[in-house]
């Protein structure tokens, strides 16, 4: 314990509120003779913009000038003294706040003696915490002002051009050999009231005819190296193989539509057609027809996918309007167990339907309606679940509506850049706040790949992804510290002692972010951190047999002389 | 290369929920200023008054607080709370903006949460703002306070100042985002839903402030009448919502939020008796039909299809009925439950800004038509949607705004 | 043709086809069996079996020093193989360099290890004899009894003998760390004789918690004869039963331990009224 | 004698007549959030519990956990977020299996496992957290003293004279 780090400790009455129970001036006579504390006063407060000032002024910006400030929890007013220290140049790794009044004062109101203990005791661990804490070096590095974005339907698209806006060169890569993904199948786009139609004509016009655009049609990805601001990207593009070095990655690759099977007697029985076929009608010669039913959840929200699918109620909706539109006095019923038109505009779309002369009629999952005809669909029975009886509605033609489901290279896609997929298959993402962003940083995912959405919200995905990673890549300095959506600064990153380490792997395995690998070194395999991915969690710190890998601002000797100083 | 030097006028973010919040954040890492402007005394809107979160069931500040302190501390962003637009009108190529802030009688900068204002304030005005608002103050309620400064005393960093009076700053932005949510609607004129005919009869919000964790029942559920458990809980959805009368819109987050609340209560007493009355049960975002699988299958909530006739208090016992027609029976009938939660009836919160040529443009249903090329809006007051379609629409916004250009 | 003969047999012909430069048994030198690796096939007459003796971390050792293409036959237990598999697991050597020739061992010396599955997953010599639950070693009964005071006595009374000679360590065929944890101030007072028992014992236990194979090497090693193996009974009885899980049986298959609950489920967490362990009472 | 803390002896002398000692590890992002929410509204809680803050439940080695029940402490509480909502991509998963992993060694060797208290999102509140340290402290009153286990009794032993 000799190095040379000089502790200054400042215990704040706060007003009384601390120092009526604990008695301040014991705890500050205790730490005179400390070795490790250079001077130690008592202040009245220390959080008020004035206390900062004067504080600021009695801490040397030398780098072994440490501060343990005893006053208040740091979600309290500590966390406004620290940034009121580090807006004055001082380094908030450098202070140490142990928390005397939520922690101690407050809850210990009837019993000052031992509450006056624990402060010392607190204070103990706090120095401690201050003598034993090392400080991780920082990665900087030069984000690459390029972003990959793999697929080119609505969604890819809109990220592209968003990208273009934001001035980042893109490249566009997709299996396909044209753009607009499952755009391409359909005539109209669901809803049609709100000018989805429009933003994708902008977008494929700005794709097309930016210089910033590189697009490569039919390629497939082989390999992908790096982290958040430095992604290496191997992928064959017709007959050569192409290597591209990006600074965030946009996964946009959608979703692809389920075929029913043998439900409802498709493929064997003429008149059975799926939405697809629909809409490739009425991109053709049109669908002519006097009587329509679609039928609703076919092959999901079942046992085998328990998931809706969002999207194939509007798109009934569209195909039945525009039916009735070819032949006014059509009779188009939809059979389904619930329309999941949410919002206002999908609302009104429902209406505008209902206004068009659409039936609804809902079914029960367990009484599915029946399709009876020879060779040719003729009628539907079904048990109408809001008037308990069984209806019978002849049809000439049975539309199956089925839901979009995870492409079948989503494993090997989500394998490239070590994705996790949920129980459906597609690739899973944080929550709520952070809707796009994987647990990977500099990968994002938006559109059907992540789940199945209309055009429309597809492309708002696409512009939120897009900002997203112009706000990863919009500096020149990158540090790992900073990479943390979550917050401003990462608390620490793993250190590996080579020479000690073993090669066990335990860190690799248990890594919620892969950020530990295994290194061949001289014949032994030797762990190594990617400080990028690496979040400072400390797994694999506790699974590390002999302690070889360390969080440095929170080592294994840290927590053992916290621990001792605990009940001193 | 150095970072791109911020744009030269700042962008104003209007509403400080989750779309106001991902949108100045989104802004100010892209390097825009931001003036986000709550009218409430803290960030967090209605999520931060929520219990619980569907479908992760996560608390309701755990996503929320991290992102409000990076508000707070980011550079760019400049926050005013109780705060409100007062007009918007357009100058050359720009807009100014005059933003109202109330008087903020405590001060948040210099108030150490000692409390010692509570007990010596008479009329009880004086209250923290939340269990997990930031940054944590007190907050003196301004229609409760009768100025009589016996507060000011006691307070030992002189935070409290009761003669600061109320005053409006104009800024010059570049564009302005309404992120301003919704709020819950009074639908007493619907009388068949019986509102306010009954203490036990509450709309979903009020439920979840009456039963949440941190509120005063510590997440116990009694019946407000007389704080005893109640045997059985009705949730009507689509109270006021799909409804040409009143909101012709679906609110989109009633149907899950009546699952969670109807969950939570059976997850704290599992013999309490949970129904909810639903037209279509709207589960059809990430993961949220495997909630309605789960809480359907795993905890015996009873779903019964269709919208209660009448709701009104039971004549001669206590209890309220439900007159209901059943499909399967094709029969009515009237149920006793101790408690009704309504849900659906959720107005988008419009900021009260004067006529000045450029008060948003409302579509028939009263939201934020997202038609009108100037105005950029995203979350509840443009479309009703959940959390993660709302910080997707604000970043979206965030972003037509950072390039200039039309929505 | 007795056990032996068939041993040296096999050893012999692998030798002589080349299969392995080298095999790993234990030859009888002046009637004192000693490990020693037979490269020449006629030495092979002196090859023994008896007594049992763990040659795991010394196969390792072996394959480490030698050069990269040595490859290294092992007359190996059953705990022999699952140490082996373990080790490899850990990286510690590349299993294709290892021949192994089962040996299943007598019913007599499950017994004395307390071993449950006394043969490797394929048994070259000697028939597969059934497994002894260490519950039913009177002796161990006491270590594991239900009622917590007899097994805190037992334990205590035992763990005051050690004399932290750090043979359970050296002896134990997973324990490979240098520097390791247990010769380190912070975690085990140095110069305290007996050891603290909870400090060094139960380090030592928690850190095989699932990759011990159950050998026995630390109870045999130990001078002042602690049942140490019998620590790690209960957790092993744990990883099974939450998990399925045994160390050493599966190449591919990590611990349990270290990975997502929605990977591996642990049954006891995901029981709806679990909320925390307060309201769950363990009663042991 | 400097201040430098010397552990071992004297930890002994102030064990039997005060309330059990307990070390709280608590995740900053849940529990920690409980305990300042405690201190906000100014519960009163038993003494003698020491708060050490972490990243992640999932940052508490094990060894941490035994070197604790080693040097005289008689509760040790790991405190993380609920079992969906770590910070960390489900880091407080591997805390939760490891921790229920050490269970039985402390139930093997006598040390009750209810000294180990694990919770996993349910004291993010200033009234959860007091009831669940509150009754953690309950629970550690009636079980035997640990003392079995202190360096001073092991000489006992040796000596046989318990």
């Amino acid at each position: 314990m000799e190095d040379n780090k000089q502790t200054r400790c400042f215990l704040c009455e706060c007003y009384g509120e601390i120092s009526d129970v604990v008695d301040l001036e014991s705890i500050r006579k205790g730490l005179e003779h400390h070795p490790r504390i250079v001077s130690c006063e008592k202040v009245k407060s220390l959080c008020l913009e004035e206390n900062i000032d004067e504080l600021a002024k009695r801490i040397p910006l030398s780098p072994e000038s440490r501060v343990l400030l005893g006053a208040c929890s740091f979600l309290a007013r500590g966390d406004a003294i620290i940034t009121g220290l580090q807006k004055r140049g001082i380094d908030p790794k450098h202070i140490e706040l142990v928390d005397l009044r939520e922690g101690c004062a407050w809850i210990h109101r009837d019993d000052p003696a031992s509450a006056t203990k624990k402060a010392g005791d607190l204070i103990n661990m706090g120095i401690a915490a201050l003598v034993q804490r090392n400080y991780s070096e920082d990665l900087t590095i030069e984000p690459k002002q390029e972003v990959l974005v793999i697929g080119a339907g609505p969604a890819g698209i809109s990220a592209a051009a968003s990208l273009v806006k934001l001035g980042i060169t893109v490249h566009l890569l997709d299996r396909a050999k044209t753009p607009g993904g499952l755009l391409n199948l359909i005539k109209k786009i669901a809803p049609e009231t709100d000018g989805t139609p429009q933003h994708v004509e902008a977008f494929l016009y700005t794709v097309g005819n930016s210089p910033l655009v590189r697009y490569y049609p039919g390629s497939r990805i082989s390999a992908v190296r790096g982290s958040a601001g430095d992604f290496t990207v191997e992928f064959t593009s017709g007959s050569d193989v192409k290597s591209i070095n990006v600074g965030a990655v946009i996964i946009a690759t959608g979703a692809r539509v389920n075929l029913p099977g043998s439900l409802y007697r498709y493929k064997e029985l003429k008149g059975v057609i799926t939405g697809i076929e629909l809409e490739r009608s009425f991109k053709g010669p049109g669908m002519k027809v006097t009587s329509a039913v679609f039928i609703q959840c076919v092959g999901v929200r079942d046992a085998d996918r328990p998931y809706c699918s969002a999207i194939c109620c509007p798109v009934s909706l569209k195909q039945a309007i525009q039916l009735l539109e070819e032949n006014p006095d059509a009779e188009v019923t939809i059979l389904h167990r619930d329309i999941m038109c949410p919002g206002s505009v999908l609302e009104d779309y429902y209406r505008k339907a209902m206004e068009a002369g659409v039936r609804f009629v809902r079914y029960d999952q367990d009484t599915p309606p029946g399709i009876l005809g020879a060779e040719q669909v003729e009628e539907i029975r079904v048990y109408d679940v809001i008037t308990g009886r069984e209806r019978r509605i002849d049809a000439e033609l049975v539309v199956l509506s089925s839901p979009l489901i995870p492409h079948d290279d989503a494993a090997r896609v989500a394998e490239l850049f070590d994705l996790n997929r949920d129980i459906h298959g597609f690739y899973e993402v944080r929550s709520l706040m952070h809707p796009l962003e994987t647990t990977k940083d500099g990968v994002l995912v938006c559109g059907s790949a992540r789940w199945p959405v209309l055009a429309r919200t597809a492309i708002l995905q696409g512009e939120a992804a897009a900002m997203k990673a112009f706000a990863l890549l919009n500096t020149d300095q990158l540090t790992a510290t900073q990479i943390s959506q979550f917050k401003e600064r990462k608390f620490s990153l793993a250190l590996v002692d080579r020479q000690a380490c073993t090669g066990c792997g335990n860190c690799v395995a248990i890594c919620p972010y892969d950020a530990c690998s295994l290194e061949a070194d001289q014949g032994a395999y030797k762990s190594t951190v990617s400080q990028m991915r690496c979040t400072g969690c400390g797994s694999c710190v506790s699974v590390c047999p002999n302690g070889s890998i360390q969080l440095p601002e929170q080592n294994a000797l840290l927590i053992g002389e916290m621990l001792k100083a605990a009940f001193s | 290369m150095s970072a791109k030097p911020p744009h030269m006028k700042p962008v104003i973010v209007i509403g400080g929920g989750v779309a106001g919040i991902t949108a100045s954040l989104d802004l100010a890492r892209a390097g825009t200023a931001v003036h986000l402007v709550e009218k409430g005394p803290a960030l967090g809107g209605q999520v931060s008054a929520l219990d619980k979160l569907y479908p992760t069931d996560h608390c309701a500040f755990c996503p929320l607080w991290t992102e409000v302190r990076n508000c707070m501390l980011n550079p760019l962003i400049t926050v005013h709370t109780c705060a409100e637009i007062n007009t918007i009108t357009k100058t050359d190529g720009a807009l100014k903006v005059v933003v109202d802030e109330h008087p903020r009688y405590i001060d948040e900068n210099r108030c150490i949460s000692c409390g010692r204002c509570v007990p010596a304030c008479g009329v009880d005005a004086i209250s923290t703002l939340g269990a997990h608002a930031y940054p944590p103050s007190y907050y003196i309620y301004r229609e409760k306070c009768t100025l009589c400064g016996k507060c000011v005393d006691v307070c030992p960093t002189s935070a409290i100042d009761i003669n600061r009076k109320a005053a409006s700053s104009e800024i010059l932005a570049r564009d302005v985002i309404w992120a301003t949510g919704f709020q819950d609607y009074d639908i007493s004129p619907l009388e068949e839903y019986g509102y306010g005919t009954h203490p036990d009869i509450m709309s979903s919000l009020q439920f979840e402030e009456w039963t949440a964790e941190s509120g005063l029942n510590r997440g116990t559920v009694v019946k407000k009448q007389d704080n005893k458990q109640p045997a059985s809980i009705a949730f009507i959805q689509c109270a006021g919502a799909r409804d040409l009368r009143l909101f012709p819109y679906c609110s989109a987050v009633c149907c899950m939020h009546a699952l969670k609340q109807a969950q939570w209560v059976k997850r704290r007493n599992p013999q309490v008796q949970c129904v909810i009355f639903f037209t279509d049960m709207r589960a059809e975002g990430r993961h949220y039909y495997e909630y309605y699988l789960r809480e359907i299958g795993g905890s015996s909530i009873e779903l019964l299809r269709g919208r209660p006739g009448l709701i009104y208090p039971m004549p001669d016992e206590d209890g309220i009925a439900v007159k209901y027609e059943n499909t399967i029976t094709q029969s009515r009938q009237i149920r006793k439950f101790d408690m009704v939660v309504l849900n659906g009836a959720l107005q988008p919160s419009l900021a009260k800004s004067k006529d000045s040529g450029y008060s948003p443009i409302l579509d028939t249903e009263g939201l934020l038509s997202g038609i009108s090329p100037t105005i950029k809006s995203c979350g509840f007051c443009r479309e009703p949607m959940d959390v993660e379609a709302s910080v997707v629409q604000a970043s979206s916004a965030a972003l037509r705004v950072h390039v200039g250009e039309e929505q | 043709m007795s056990l032996v003969e068939d041993a040296r047999l096999k050893a012999k012909n692998a030798l002589e086809e080349g299969l392995v430069d080298g095999v790993l048994a234990l030859a009888r030198v002046e009637d004192e069996p000693y490990p020693y690796v037979f490269e020449d096939a006629a030495e092979t007459g002196m090859l023994e079996l008896e007594p049992k003796w763990l040659l795991a971390k010394l196969a390792m050792n072996i394959l480490r020093s030698s050069r990269q293409d040595y490859r290294l036959g092992i007359i190996c237990r059953g705990c022999d193989e699952r140490a082996l598999n373990e080790l490899s697991k850990r990286n510690q050597f590349d299993p294709a360099r290892l021949h192994v020739i089962g040996l299943a061992c007598s019913a007599e010396q499950a017994r004395i290890c307390l071993c449950t599955k006394p043969y490797p997953a394929s048994i070259a010599l000697g028939e597969k004899s059934e497994g002894f639950d260490p519950r039913e070693d009177e002796r161990a009964r006491m270590f594991l009894s239900d009622d917590p005071g007899t097994r805190m006595q037992h334990w205590a009374a035992e763990l005051s003998r050690c004399i932290k000679c750090y043979g359970c360590r050296n002896s134990c065929p997973i324990c490979v760390c240098e520097p390791c944890k247990l010769e380190d101030d912070l975690w085990v007072r140095r110069g305290e004789i007996p050891a603290d028992m909870v400090s060094y014992h139960l380090i030592r236990a928690f850190h095989l918690s699932d990759t011990c194979v159950a050998c026995g090497g630390c109870t045999d090693a130990c001078p002042v004869n602690i049942p140490l193996m019998l620590l790690q009974v209960a957790m092993r009885e744990t990883l099974a039963n939450n998990y399925g899980y045994e160390a050493g049986t599966d190449l591919e298959r990590l611990s349990p331990v270290l990975s997502d609950l929605t990977i591996e489920p642990c049954p006891p967490l995901m029981e709806p009224g679990w909320l925390d362990s307060l309201k769950v009472n363990h009663e042991t | 004698m400097t201040q430098e803390i010397l552990l071992s002896d004297h930890a002994e002398s102030t064990r039997h007549n005060a309330a059990p000692k307990v070390v709280v590890f608590a995740c900053k992002w849940c529990a920690l959030i409980g305990a300042d929410a405690a201190g906000k509204n100014k519960v009163q809680l038993p003494v003698n519990f020491r708060v050490i803050p972490v990243e992640c439940a999932s940052r508490v080695e094990a060894d941490a956990v035994i070197r604790a029940f080693s040097s005289g402490i008689d509760g040790v509480a790991v405190m993380g977020c609920h079992l969906g909502g770590c910070r960390y991509n489900n880091a407080n998963h591997r805390a939760a299996k490891r921790l229920e992993l050490l269970r039985p060694l402390l139930d093997t060797v006598g040390i009750d496992s209810r000294r180990l208290f694990t919770s996993f999102g349910t004291a993010h509140e200033h009234h959860q957290f007091a009831d669940v340290i509150g009754e953690f402290y309950r629970r550690l009153q009636d079980l035997p003293p640990v003392q079995a286990w202190s360096r001073s009794n092991m000489n006992d032993y040796r000596r046989g004279d318990t």
